[in-house]
């Protein structure tokens, strides 16, 4: 593992800045005390207890929740300890159990006095006087620093110049809960937490495999944030996952908040509405990815990780496709495409036909259209337009305000906006019902799949109405076109349709039974392309002769 | 960047004021003409009826509860201009409509029998030029007298008398012929076109308030008080020499020609009991067809027509015994007799009193003799009189509905 | 009609030619002007209503006999 | 090489038959019916067989030069100067038949659809269009083309199996009527649009396995000449002996369509497949004028160039014909005699002869 974190650390901006030793961190320039630990990245400890702490202490200057705990080791000889660490990422009751207790009052106690000696005493603590389950060393001022940053305790002992790191991470975190961006009906329901360790230990349990590798490195120089990189080895492809690590080295930011921040500074296509990378909360969804060769970014601090390539068709794939009956399953996936071609189009449908091609509509619609449009005072356009603005602000508010106020917000809107707004004659009854339809199938696909519908709906509307018909699919064909032209690491971004990979239309708008889905997707798991044994059909029992 | 955005916005500041959405008419500035009517002046010129919707009377959300309750408002504007042609009457039209004639939704189209008369290629022709026009499936059709007086009736079920008549011919005794069928049908050397002929009889007293009735025998001042109600009714067949209306076809020719014609799909023949002639049996037509056989011999053109029917008895005023399978045979007998006197009607009076072919019959003998045709196409309608036309009704009566005999015979 | 004319053509060379220009791509940049200049040349004129020669006429022309045959 | 993408032989198959029928598709049955009325269906019929020789011989030019493109094997076989002259008068030709494709595309949206919008407009949009994909390189156009053909396709079947209640197969009695010399001529017109499958030796050394050329045409022309059949077979069957007076008679079959008051009115769908249709098929043209452009002078990239073409183009496409009956009159009797004898046979012939006599290009590697 440091091996690794060595591997990936970046190059030091601030190699000149060392700051003496014994000299308070006061002292230094604004820039080094935002770079933890690098600063005195040269520095190793000594063997007197007293100049480590101290210049530790120099270090974290003015932290009120790093605590110095200092104790004597055996009676005897009076050898110093001191324990470092942050209040609040700790397990408590270990530290003072195992730690210092177990140092203070039960080592001596077990272990013949004479034994132990000051130049011995680091060996003995460190095999048999703690009793914890992991357990380092190092005598790099710079680790250590960050080791007392990720929540371990460090324990200095008097007269050796190395630190010992003990794992005693714990904090208060969130527990599992349902997820809550993508719910399921049939299904696992844990979701991921903000925990990286937690979030590892839930895929592990999921693919219990030595081959699911999870490579660790920090990322921003103020916030040491702890990077996880998934792939199970052997199917991912090579290629794929180095080029993952590279665009991750690549980074240098100061502040790594949410994977949202690794999601823009490696896509693609840096300027392109389409995500290229998804996220999700779903353990389930994030192993069956990895197992089709995908690699997954998790981001400590946030429960949503990253998968890369992400390609379009996953908009309408969920995770519950995969576990209900394929044939109702692949009517569902027929249902969520209409929902995205009606997202993105039918407000520009509406416009388009109303005001340049009314001959397109029947007879009795076109008149009882015409009978609500009347006394209605705008261009469809503008009426169209007014109202999936109002929408857009509806939901917007309805995600930002407390849930107890969101229920007003709700009725207000359906109040006003609908029931009002018709009354009054400011809108025709069949834009609400344009909008309204168009709303609810923009939420039955991936969300953020949908996000970028919801915006171009806008400039397919502004094409719909100076151009009509021509101009809305004009205005698609030029999507279709970027869209064709986009990539994910890599991969053709609408891989099974173009290029068109007969294989992998089994899982696009239809998803076929288990038994047939013997391939991973052609170019993301060309690496391992068989699945499964082909031939699993169940067949119903063989007669057996009498 | 900055350079894209810059064009991207140079580009859209060009595009947006030439947008300036040439074709865009939106819909509360047009007048969507359901039907429209052609007739011709004493001078020459064109009268263009055009009944348009008016969409307030179709009730939106606010409009059912502002006049949902008044019963019978007029749901339609009719309107009239005389002109030159069909596109110079439609433009003077606009200055009194003030909106764009919108001919998208028209259902029919009404010819005027003296327009009919002069040929109506003339008024024809802009319904299948305009792309506004939907030329395909318009029903056309030719009115007793004048066009305007069936656009300004009203319909008793339907919102639009329009739409009424647009299923009337539909489904109605008569050839339902849509526009398309019209060109057709004048395009080819070896028929002649039929169009329904539509025409407004009394039919009693109308039966919503305030329904002003417009019919014939209603002079101007007198509408208002008119108490009697016309309904537009499907009276028969148009028969035109090339595009000039040359003569009618009644009720039972209709019959005849739509079975030459082999557009029966459905209907019902009556005819006499076969033991007792005054009572009467009706047959319901499930299945039609016939084939028109052509034969020449280089001098002699003759036809042989096999008229076949499939039919379920469904009312009988006599009492014989339907068991018996000499009735049943007696009554597909008389059946047949009827088709064929039916038919026969509509040739005779097709070849003695107009002189045309209106059957087809001229197409199927281009089917087949081939290498004759160009020496005849020109005078077909000649051949056509001189031609022999052998016609045989085979008729299969399959159910009796839901009873055997009549329940009441004993 | 000519303005928006010109300010295409002004957007057409802001989109390729600095591009062009500072990859040192010359040849490239040489055929790029020619041919919007003859693209330019002929809108203009056309525009402005000169009557400019139809191709298509002319290979009417050369192909005469055959085109008669195929329209008799 | 210009071009760094590589298109595989399904890819390439689905250029070809968009290549061919996009723009075709809407008014071929009326030049057809003109000259050989209900015996349209054996015009077309003819006109496959035809066109086979043709595609046999793009193929085995590109075969015999699998790296290189028309333009530049000209050279090979005629030599510098009189090749750079030929390739010169072939990429005048490819102008030409995308600015005439051009104008039918703006003729046909606002003919049909949007009266009073300048065809102007229209045509500089549709341009636009086909540039930015013409940018985007040929395995995007390849890619879009792959989404779109089979909607397309699917599309027009569906719309004539709604139409099959208003056809009868008798309108194509009798057989034969025509004399063999109009159905000849009746075939001339949709064997010069198959006969674009030329324009494909631009193509050729894009293809993964630059082999498949031959399986590739030959299989164009058929699927080709099947779906003009049945498009011609339709039309006939709906309307008879009045179709050879409309300009775009499969749009009219569609308005017939009426299946029971509720599948009513599917002229929307055939707009979008005309709109797609036309605008790949122009940008494949586009592109090949584009990369031969270049390709002639010797560029290291085709992309600056597009936009001055279309320029070019656009400005071509209104001086080409002063109305639709112009048009129309160029598509029916002066492109069939003009491009067959010329660019799509003749040229082709001559050169595959030379180059077999002078035994050059080796057999590929």
């Amino acid at each position: 593992m440091a091996a690794l974190l060595s591997k990936f650390r970046r190059p030091r901006r601030l190699n000149t800045l060392v700051p003496k030793p014994g000299k308070s961190n006061g002292d230094q320039n604004n820039q080094s005390q935002i770079d933890p630990g690098h600063a005195s990245q040269s520095r190793n400890l000594s063997s007197n207890i007293e100049d480590n702490l101290r210049s530790l202490k120099g270090i974290f200057h003015q932290c009120s929740d790093i605590i110095f705990r200092e104790f004597l080791f055996a009676q005897r000889e009076q050898i110093k300890l001191a324990l470092i660490y942050i209040d609040g990422l700790i397990d408590k009751s270990q530290v003072s159990d195992q730690i210092i207790r177990a140092l203070s009052l039960e080592v001596p106690v077990a272990t013949d006095e004479t034994t132990i000696t000051k130049k011995n005493a680091w060996h003995y603590i460190k095999m048999r006087g703690l009793c914890v389950h992991q357990l380092q060393e190092s005598q790099r001022l710079p680790d250590i620093v960050s080791a007392v940053l990720s929540g371990n305790c460090v324990l200095l002992v008097d007269g050796h110049p190395n630190a010992l790191i003990v794992d005693s991470r714990s904090w208060a975190a969130r527990s599992i809960e349902e997820s809550k961006t993508e719910t399921v009906i049939r299904g696992p329901r844990e979701s991921f937490v903000e925990t990286l360790r937690t979030n590892t230990s839930m895929l592990r349990r999921k693919i219990k495999n030595p081959n699911l590798k999870i490579e660790v490195l920090k990322l921003g120089e103020v916030t040491q944030t702890d990077i996880a990189i998934l792939y199970i080895n052997g199917i991912a492809n090579e290629g794929l996952v180095q080029e993952a690590k590279k665009r991750l080295s690549d980074i240098k930011i100061d502040a790594v908040l949410d994977s949202g921040y690794i999601q823009e500074l490696i896509r693609d296509n840096p300027n392109s509405m389409f995500p290229t990378i998804s996220h999700t909360d779903r353990p389930d969804r994030v192993a069956a990815h990895l197992l089709e060769g995908r690699v997954a970014i998790m981001v400590d601090g946030t429960p949503m990780v990253l998968v890369a390539p992400y390609l379009f068709i996953e908009a309408i794939q969920t995770p519950e496709d995969y576990y209900e009956p394929a044939i109702f399953m692949s009517g569902v996936r027929v249902l969520r495409i209409i929902s995205l071609v009606i997202a993105l189009t039918l407000p520009s449908l509406y416009i388009a036909i109303t005001s340049f091609h009314q001959e397109m509509l029947p007879t009795p619609l076109l008149l009882s259209l015409a009978a609500q449009r009347e006394a209605v005072p705008l261009p469809v356009f503008v009426e169209a337009f007014i109202m999936e603005f109002a929408f857009e602000i509806i939901r917007e508010a309805g995600i930002r305000l407390p849930r107890e106020v969101g229920q007003a917000v709700s009725i207000v809107a359906a109040l006003i906006i609908g029931q009002a707004a018709v009354q009054a004659g400011l809108v025709a009854g069949a834009t609400i019902i344009v909008v309204a339809l168009t709303a609810m199938a923009s939420f039955t696909v991936y969300y953020s799949g949908s996000i970028t519908f919801r915006l171009l709906r806008f400039p397919l509307m502004f094409l719909a109405a100076s151009f009509g018909l021509f101009g809305m699919i004009g205005g698609i064909i030029a999507m279709v076109v970027y869209m064709t032209s986009l990539r994910s690491f890599g991969v053709p971004y609408l891989a099974p349709l173009g290029p068109t990979i007969i294989g992998d239309l089994k899982d696009s708008a239809v998803r076929v039974p288990w038994w047939a889905m013997h391939k991973r997707p052609h170019l993301i798991g060309q690496n391992n392309p068989q699945r499964e044994a082909t031939g699993m059909q169940p067949k119903p029992p063989q007669q057996k002769n009498n | 960047m900055i350079k894209k955005t810059i064009c991207l916005l140079v580009i859209i500041s060009l595009i947006f004021p030439l947008g300036g959405c040439w074709s865009r008419r939106e819909l509360n500035e047009l007048a969507i003409v359901l039907a429209a009517g052609v007739d011709s002046t004493p001078e020459g010129n064109i009268v263009l009826t055009v009944q348009i919707a008016r969409p307030n009377a179709f009730g939106g959300s606010q409009g059912s509860q502002q006049t949902g309750g008044k019963v019978g408002q007029n749901n339609v504007w009719v309107v009239s201009q005389e002109g030159e042609t069909v596109q110079d009457a439609t433009r003077y039209l606009e200055s009194k409509v003030f909106r764009h004639i919108y001919w998208s939704h028209a259902v029919i189209l009404v010819l005027g029998e003296q327009i009919s008369k002069e040929g109506i290629r003339k008024a024809i022709n802009f319904f299948s030029r305009s792309p506004d026009v939907r030329d395909q499936t318009i029903w056309v059709m030719v009115a007793r007298g004048q066009a305007r007086d069936i656009l300004n009736s009203h319909s008793q079920l339907e919102t639009t008398s329009a739409q009424s008549i647009g299923s009337i011919i539909q489904k109605g005794v008569g050839p339902p012929v849509m526009y398309k069928d019209l060109s057709m049908m004048l395009a080819s050397k070896g028929v002649n076109p039929v169009l329904p002929r539509i025409e407004l009889t009394l039919s009693g007293i109308p039966q919503g308030p305030e329904l002003y009735e417009n019919i014939p025998e209603a002079q101007n001042d007198q509408q208002q008080s008119t108490t009697t109600h016309a309904e537009v009714t499907l009276t028969g067949t148009a028969v035109f020499n090339d595009d000039r209306l040359v003569g009618w076809l009644d009720y039972h020719e209709t019959r005849g020609l739509l079975w030459l014609k082999n557009q029966i799909t459905r209907g019902e023949i009556t005819v006499p009991s076969p033991t007792e002639p005054d009572k009467k049996i009706s047959i319901d037509i499930t299945r039609g067809n016939t084939q028109v056989e052509p034969f020449y011999d280089g001098q002699n053109i003759w036809f042989d027509v096999l008229m076949g029917l499939n039919g379920a008895l469904l009312e009988q005023q006599s009492k014989e015994e339907l068991t018996d399978p000499q009735i049943f045979a007696a009554i597909e007998k008389n059946t047949a007799l009827s088709m064929e006197a039916n038919a026969r009607s509509a040739i005779e009076k097709a070849k003695y009193d107009y002189g045309v072919d209106i059957f087809g019959f001229g197409e199927a003998f281009h089917r087949k003799y081939k290498d004759a045709w160009p020496a005849l196409e020109d005078k077909w309608d000649e051949a056509f009189i001189g031609a022999d036309i052998n016609i045989k009704g085979e008729v299969t009566i399959r159910r009796t509905g839901l009873i055997t005999n009549r329940m009441s015979s004993k | 009609m000519v303005f928006p004319i010109i300010m295409a053509f002004l957007v057409i060379i802001l989109l390729e030619v600095p591009g062009l220009v500072s990859k040192k791509m010359w040849r490239e940049l040489t055929a790029f002007a020619a041919l919007l200049i003859i693209g330019m040349a002929l809108s203009i004129t056309h525009t402005l209503g000169v009557m400019i020669p139809n191709p298509n006429k002319y290979i009417e022309i050369l192909f005469k006999p055959l085109v008669e045959w195929l329209s008799k | 090489m210009l071009e760094e993408g590589r298109i595989s032989g399904g890819q390439a198959l689905m250029l070809n038959i968009t290549m061919i029928i996009a723009t075709t598709l809407i008014s071929a049955p009326t030049i057809v019916a003109n000259h050989a009325r209900q015996d349209a269906w054996l015009a077309m019929l003819l006109a496959t067989l035809l066109a086979l020789p043709i595609a046999w011989i793009t193929a085995k030019l590109g075969t015999l030069f699998p790296t290189k493109t028309l333009v530049e094997y000209t050279e090979d076989i005629l030599g510098k100067w009189p090749g750079k002259l030929l390739s010169l008068l072939y990429l005048l030709w490819f102008i030409n038949i995308c600015s005439v494709m051009i104008r039918e595309y703006g003729n046909f949206i606002v003919d049909a659809f949007m009266m009073e919008t300048p065809l102007m407009i229209v045509n500089i949009l549709g341009t636009a269009l086909a540039a930015y994909t013409v940018k985007k390189g040929l395995e995007v156009l390849a890619r879009v083309n792959q989404i779109f053909l089979p909607l397309i396709i699917v599309s027009i079947l569906l719309v004539f199996l709604l139409a099959l209640p208003e056809m009868k197969l008798e309108r194509f009695l009798p057989v034969f009527e025509a004399h063999w010399v109009d159905i000849f001529r009746g075939a001339m017109a949709p064997l010069t649009w198959m006969g674009e499958i030329s324009t494909f030796a631009m193509l050729i050394p894009f293809l993964v396995q630059p082999g498949q050329a031959r399986h590739t045409t030959v299989i164009t022309i058929l699927l080709v000449g099947l779906f003009f059949t049945l498009l011609v077979v339709a039309s006939v069957a709906t309307f008879g002996p009045i179709i050879d007076n409309m300009i775009y008679p499969v749009l009219s079959t569609t308005r017939v369509v009426n299946i029971a008051q509720f599948i009513e009115r599917p002229e929307p769908l055939i707009m979008a497949i005309w709109i797609t249709g036309g605008l790949l098929k122009i940008s494949i043209f586009y592109y090949v004028i584009v990369l031969g452009c270049a390709q002639w002078l010797t560029l290291k990239d085709y992309r600056p160039l597009v936009l001055p073409v279309g320029v070019i183009l656009v400005a071509l496409s209104s001086i080409v014909a002063r109305n639709i009956l112009e048009l129309v009159h160029f598509i029916a009797y002066v492109w069939p005699p003009y491009a067959l004898l010329t660019f799509e046979f003749g040229i082709p012939l001559t050169l595959l002869v030379i180059a077999l006599v002078r035994k050059q290009g080796g057999n590929g590697p």
